[in-house]
């Protein structure tokens, strides 16, 4: 064993990503990062969680995790506090706890992997005057109670607030990441709005239906939003989105990974703390920033889903 | 010896709408009396049975009991009142067992807090034993409409009541559980309990009832003893004309044709009725007796496919028929008319027009499918004036009408086709006195035009009366056969009743 | 001297004028509502009584309309389905998926709406044959359709800009002023209203409906009407799916949650009774118009997402009961 | 004759041994499917018979059982409410709120349970005096009380780390190795259950959806009983959002979107009618626990997620179809 590198799983060490809504298409090259760097160092993976927005059955999911002992879990929890409880047990009974893109920061997870939906939103806002100039009506979509979500959305608003005081904000509406909702949301606000300028949406589903309105209306308005899915990056190559802001999912995943690995091998690290007589985990990392990217027309043709998973397994 | 007033009723109205179901009756109630209540379909009894429960309540006028005048805003305020209700139409819970059906007032009261079944169940075998063979702890979903019937009866006897209202208990009975009615009956009177009797049948009244109350279109008209009238008295106050004959003329020996309509032979099913053969005759009326349980019904609805996998053969006018399923014997001809008309007769919530032309909607429409309003509503009427069907508009919905307006919507469905084979399953269920001869009348007048007519009847006069010869049934087998002189009611009680199955000597 | 009361006759109704017969139709007090929240609209927002913002709307309510004329059918005959929204989402991807792969999209569209008429058909077999509720059946259907939809996307939006021109005028382009989605909408709309009031086949869906035994004692094969309007109700959901591609350019295997109480919703509103035997096309579209100009208004005036929803839910409340008290008599 | 009696309706056919009335019961079917997926399962997966995947099972199901409750009271009383998951999420959130104010945990909850049951007996009033159906009535609220969610959150989850330990202990704690949550669920379940067996007063919930009018004849008050049942659901929603509380340390205003479907789907699988009139806690139980143990055990198994709808709908569709012929009598 002298000659192999301590980075390195040993005969059946398997790492678990644990996520809600398990069929949304946002976890997939997450995934295949996570993957990617558990094959690099001969882990096995599984992909769990619930299909369901429904915490219940994901703690359920997680908790039937634990019973085959893995190693570790990637975890996205769907909401901080009810997984305190869940993710201590978990630690207490020996298996390493990371959260990604939400976070359970009252837990003792070990790290936290995400990308920084602030930046995100600064960058969103910075684009936007550049584009309208800083003295426009500009509208936002939302989807109250999913918090990366509201994040992107109030944190671009207080931008404006604070540092383009002449943006004015025409409208909010919840879509609740519904294409149709969007679409029928959008519709009206153009109405209400002649004079709208920009629309900042927070995910590409209700993107999606967001531009077929501004289409059906044939209103100029500048639509920028986070995530991509292979409907939006059509529009963005048709120069109907003007812009699409995504994080980045790979790195997410092996970043991810490696954070949980490391969490489940503290013995690897002996550093220059007091972590032998507190009990801490010396490989925390207590927030790690995975980036974004920026997709235009020019980029676009690198971010197709469905080009990216020919030929890979997505389980 | 008259006995003490124990309700009054003076000048009590109610309206449906435009509808004046009642307007100013009085009603005297004594002691231990038992008094009839007659009328026309739609002339307010069961209106006024449904005030005195506290389940309408009046526009105007007075109810006093002992004396005291009351309102009755609830049946629960009825029951406390010692008021007990046998209704026309059959309201039970479906997914509840008989002994708890039976006692549902009782339980409603009760200040017990658990249910005891053991002790519900055997007070109710003990009442259902009078009435019937009837398991207590049966849903009341797999009774038949008759068992449905005792049921209700079963209901009312388990109140502690000092006035009880029986609305047309028997129209779906036969004349032995009519029978064992009665003796309950007078045996309640006698012990001072006050009953109401709502019966479409003159002679029931006649041989059980002190006296009797005549509404017209929900005006009093008059109160008499019994012993004071006749049966012609009592229904020409009711229609207020006499009605010289109550059926039609029978089948004249000229008449009588070897033709056969209908021929069935060998009828079987696995468990309800086996080996039925027989054959109607061109312009004949053939009737169905027996008990309740018997299986005529299901004989009847066997052979035109309703229910049930039957096997033998069935020819119409010497062509043997490959029915596979009703509509197909509808297309035949043959069509059937059901004894239960709320449950499987009729669309309660949709209009009398459109429930008139359901049995065939293709002959109220062009040839392209389009249905013609106009047709359809002329068909209504055509029928519904032919039966003197009393109602408001032909677009109404049906739940708007009394009971007997009701079964005139069925049987207008049924003519609506101009079948070759008619099978009447208790077509004067709570039918007036006026309308039954003209049902009578028209059911003779289509055997004459060459119409099929077999009707099932538990009311045997009517059997009698209208039927050219009667079949009699007994646990799914014909046991018997009788006509001309020979239809009397004991022999078919006979044959219908008898427990070896000799051939009866003619 | 028979009888005072009133005769049978059927004159009655056909004496009164075009106007009368109007305020005795079920769908008047729905009607009132509407217009009243129009003037109240048209007063608050000086955007609403313009072309562009009808077209919008309509645009919002145009194709789920067509599902809840599926489901006006089927209440009445006494089914209820709630695979409507995982049926659309499963003809978008069903239909998306063979034209990524080659075909072209009119057949692919055909192929998806006949995969969503043997849905159909194969829950009217559970629900006639085997003889379970509807509820029961078609919530399978919705997991089991929406498990198909993720299995043939992987859970991604299937890309479908490439769509030909010639499709995506289903769902993008106008004739006139009036665009395709709206003409094809309202045609749906009056052939199936028409159909449903005039011809014998759908009456005996309402005879079902209203009593299933004495249908049957008509000699009507209630479980053959059950299973047609099973079906139906699961092809128009696969229509409206193709129209939604169309429009959209994309499939997307997530389409369409929640929408079977949206449509149900529109169709009691409009007076179809969940216990089957009544109901109106024109009343459920009215319903749909009513939930979808509160949606739109309340967007319109921008009011706070966080008091949408009382909004919205208050005044459904309210209509309804307006309505109810307009048409007393049905209780 | 006529004797096909069902003991489902309290009236246990007591005549056979318990041996005969355990067949003879309504639930037994049930009973033997959800055995059969144990005993399969257990081959399936080494971890699935173990105390802690037991113990993962139930929990996940043991609140949502208390909703589940009330929801078959309320439809053997022929009602239906499509609120629940909202008002479960409103009680976690107004007794969060309250208690973020300074209130104390207990109080806060009292409060919180009492507002539910509020709306029950508004919801309640609509149905029964205004004449209302249910399913409107209760979509209209589900809407509102969604928006009254989101109101006093602003979206956010409120965090309530702060909860003191005795309160936590009601959702987080055990006694002996069973945790809080499934004794009070097991205690609701046998309480309610017997209750609706044996009691006079929940006989007349039975006598009033079976048939409305023949109860009222009898002098039952089946408004009062409508009314009642429709407060009692959203009560029990009410208890089950504070134990949700108890259990996340937290106020979720998103929680529960879409519980209604699934709470009705356990009462329909155990065999509750929704046309009223029939049903049992039991049943509806085991119809819980039967859907829980198939996702649970998709989610054991790895089962690929783009699989796991499908196999999730057939394996309803396949049970309540066995159940269904097990049943053959009740059509
Ligand atoms: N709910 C109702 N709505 C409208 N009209 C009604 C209603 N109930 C009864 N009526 C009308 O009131 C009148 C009296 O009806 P009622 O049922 O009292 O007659 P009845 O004497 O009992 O007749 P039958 O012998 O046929 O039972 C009829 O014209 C009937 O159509
Ligand atoms: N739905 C049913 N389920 C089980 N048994 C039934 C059902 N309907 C009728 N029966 C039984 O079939 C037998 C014959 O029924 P039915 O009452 O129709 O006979 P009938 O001769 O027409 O008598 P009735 O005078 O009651 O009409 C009876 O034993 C009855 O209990
Ligand atoms: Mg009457
Ligand atoms: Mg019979």
């Amino acid at each position: 064993a002298s000659a192999q590198s301590k980075f390195q799983c040993k005969e059946g060490e398997t790492y678990v990503m644990n996520v809600m809504v398990s069929a949304h298409p946002y976890w997939v090259p997450v995934y295949q990062g996570f993957k990617q760097a558990a094959q690099a160092m001969g882990c096995k993976t599984v992909f769990s969680g619930t299909p369901d927005y429904d915490i219940t059955k994901q703690i359920a999911s997680f908790e039937q995790d634990l019973i085959k002992k893995p190693a570790g879990v990637l975890l996205h929890p769907m909401q901080a506090d009810p997984f305190i409880e869940p993710i201590n047990a978990a630690i207490a009974n020996g298996t390493t706890v990371v959260t990604f893109a939400a976070d359970s920061p009252k837990s003792k997870r070990v790290s936290y992997i995400t990308s920084d939906n602030l930046a995100e939103a600064k960058f969103a806002a910075e684009e936007i005057v550049k584009q309208v100039g800083d003295s426009a009506e500009y509208a936002v979509l939302e989807n109250p109670g999913q918090s990366n979500h509201d994040l992107r959305v109030t944190a671009l608003i207080d931008y404006f607030a604070k540092n383009y005081p002449k943006m004015k904000l025409v409208g909010r509406q919840a879509s609740n990441q519904d294409a149709t909702v969007a679409n029928k949301a959008v519709a009206s606000m153009l109405q209400a709005n002649p004079n709208l300028k920009a629309l900042w949406i927070p995910e590409a589903g209700s993107a999606e239906g967001a531009v077929a309105a501004v289409l059906e209306a044939k209103a100029k308005v500048l639509i920028m939003h986070a995530d991509i899915t292979p409907a939006t990056l059509e529009q963005i190559k048709a120069g109907n989105i003007h812009m699409a802001l995504s994080p980045n999912q790979g790195m997410q995943g092996y970043l991810g990974f490696v954070a949980t690995f490391m969490a489940a091998h503290p013995d690897l690290i002996d550093p220059f703390n007091d972590y032998k007589t507190s009990g801490f985990n010396p490989m925390a990392i207590p927030f790690a920033d995975n980036g974004f990217a920026v997709i235009t027309k020019e980029n676009a043709d690198s971010f197709d889903l469905n080009k990216y998973m020919e030929g890979r397994d997505p389980s | 010896m008259d006995h003490p007033v124990i309700l009054k009723i003076s000048n009590l109205s109610k309206s449906f709408g435009p509808v004046r179901a009642l307007r100013g009756v009085d009603l005297e109630l004594r002691r231990g009396e038992i008094h009839a209540i007659a009328g026309e379909n739609g002339a307010g009894k069961s209106t006024l049975m449904k005030v005195i429960d506290g389940i309408l309540l009046p526009d105007g006028g007075d109810i006093v009991i002992d004396g005291k005048p009351v309102t009755i805003a609830s049946p629960t305020e009825a029951q406390k009142l010692g008021i007990g209700f046998v209704h026309q139409e059959i309201a039970l819970c479906p997914d509840v067992s008989v002994a708890e059906n039976i006692f549902m007032g009782v339980t409603n009261t009760s200040k017990a807090l658990l249910m005891n079944y053991a002790d519900l169940r055997k007070r109710a075998s003990a009442i259902l034993r009078q009435l019937g063979d009837i398991n207590a702890s049966a849903l009341v979903r797999t009774l038949s409409i008759s068992q449905q019937q005792l049921v209700e009866i079963a209901k009312a006897l388990t109140l502690d009541c000092r006035i009880l209202i029986f609305d047309e208990p028997t129209a779906a009975l036969t004349e032995r559980e009519a029978k064992i009615l009665f003796e309950i009956i007078h045996r309640l009177a006698s012990r001072g309990i006050a009953i109401i009797y709502i019966s479409h049948r003159m002679a029931e009244i006649f041989d059980n009832c002190d006296r009797v109350t005549v509404l017209r279109d929900g005006r009093y008209i008059t109160t008499h003893d019994i012993r004071d009238t006749t049966p012609e008295q009592v229904v020409a106050a009711m229609v207020g004309r006499v009605i010289d004959k109550l059926y039609p003329e029978k089948q004249r020996a000229d008449e009588r044709s070897e033709e056969v309509i209908l021929d069935v032979s060998n009828l079987c099913e696995a468990t309800r009725f086996r080996d039925v053969s027989f054959q109607l005759k061109k312009g004949e009326i053939l009737g169905l007796g027996g008990l309740i349980g018997a299986g005529r019904s299901e004989i009847v609805k066997g052979i035109c496919r309703l229910e049930g996998e039957v096997t033998g053969t069935v020819a119409l006018h010497g062509k043997p028929l490959s029915l596979a399923h009703y509509g197909d014997s509808i297309d035949a001809g043959m069509v059937y008319l059901s004894e239960d008309r709320k449950g499987d007769g009729l669309f309660l919530d949709m209009s009398i027009a459109s429930n008139i032309s359901a049995l065939a909607v293709e002959r109220v429409a062009s040839r392209a499918g389009l249905i013609n309003a106009g047709r359809e509503t002329r068909q209504a009427q055509e029928l519904g004036r032919r039966l003197a069907l009393k109602c408001g508009h032909v677009n109404d919905a049906v739940s708007t009408l009394s009971g007997g307006n009701q079964q005139k919507v069925a049987i207008a469905k049924m003519l609506s086709v101009a079948p070759k084979v008619i099978f009447l399953d208790e077509p004067t269920r709570g039918v007036d006195v006026g309308a039954k001869a003209e049902i009578h009348r028209i059911v003779r007048d289509l055997a004459r035009s060459g119409v099929g007519v077999i009707i099932i009847s538990s009311e045997l006069p009517e059997l009698i009366g209208v039927c050219d010869r009667v079949l009699v049934v007994r646990e799914g087998r014909i046991t018997g056969e009788v006509t001309g002189d020979d239809m009397t009611e004991e022999n078919i009680m006979y044959l219908a009743s008898i427990a070896d199955e000799r051939p009866r000597a003619a | 001297m028979a009888t005072t009361s009133n005769p049978v006759n059927g004159e009655a109704g056909s004496t009164g004028n075009a106007l009368g017969r109007l305020f005795r139709m079920r769908e008047t007090g729905l009607i009132l509502i509407i217009a009243v929240l129009f003037i109240v609209m048209s007063f608050a927002s000086p955007y609403f009584l313009t072309w562009d913002n009808m077209r919008a709307m309509a645009m919002a309510f145009a194709v789920e309309g067509i599902v809840v004329v599926g489901m006006t059918i089927l209440l009445i005959s006494g089914g209820i389905d709630l695979s409507v929204g995982s049926v659309t989402a499963l003809a978008m991807v069903i239909a998306g998926w063979l034209f990524l792969n080659g075909l072209d999209p009119w057949t692919a569209s055909l192929v998806a709406i006949m995969a969503c008429t043997a849905i159909g058909a194969i829950m009217g077999f559970f629900v006639t044959k085997v003889g379970l509720h509807h509820f029961i059946v078609s919530l399978a259907v919705m997991v089991i359709a929406r498990g198909l939809c993720l299995l043939g996307t992987g859970g991604r939006p299937l890309g479908l800009y490439t769509l030909p021109p010639e499709f995506k005028f289903i769902g993008q382009g106008s004739i006139g002023p009036i665009p395709v989605v709206i003409v094809i909408f309202v045609l749906f709309v009056v052939v199936f209203d028409f159909m449903l009031r005039r011809t014998t086949i759908f009456r005996k869906v309402f005879y079902t409906g209203s009593n299933e035994k004495a249908a049957a004692y008509s000699g009507i094969r209630t479980t053959k009407v059950i299973f047609l309007t099973t079906t139906l109700c699961a092809a128009l959901s696969g229509v409206a799916g193709i129209i939604y591609m169309a429009r959209f350019g994309s499939a997307q295997p997530t389409f369409g949650v929640g929408m079977e109480l949206n449509v149900i919703a529109a169709a009691v509103i409009g007076g179809a009774s969940l216990k089957g035997g009544s109901g109106t096309i024109l009343g459920a579209i009215l319903g749909t118009i009513l939930l979808s100009v509160v949606s739109s208004s309340l967007a319109l005036l921008d009011v706070s997402i966080y008091w949408q929803d009382i909004i919205r839910g208050s005044i459904l409340l309210t209509a309804v009961t307006i309505d109810h008290y307009l048409n007393k008599r049905r209780g």
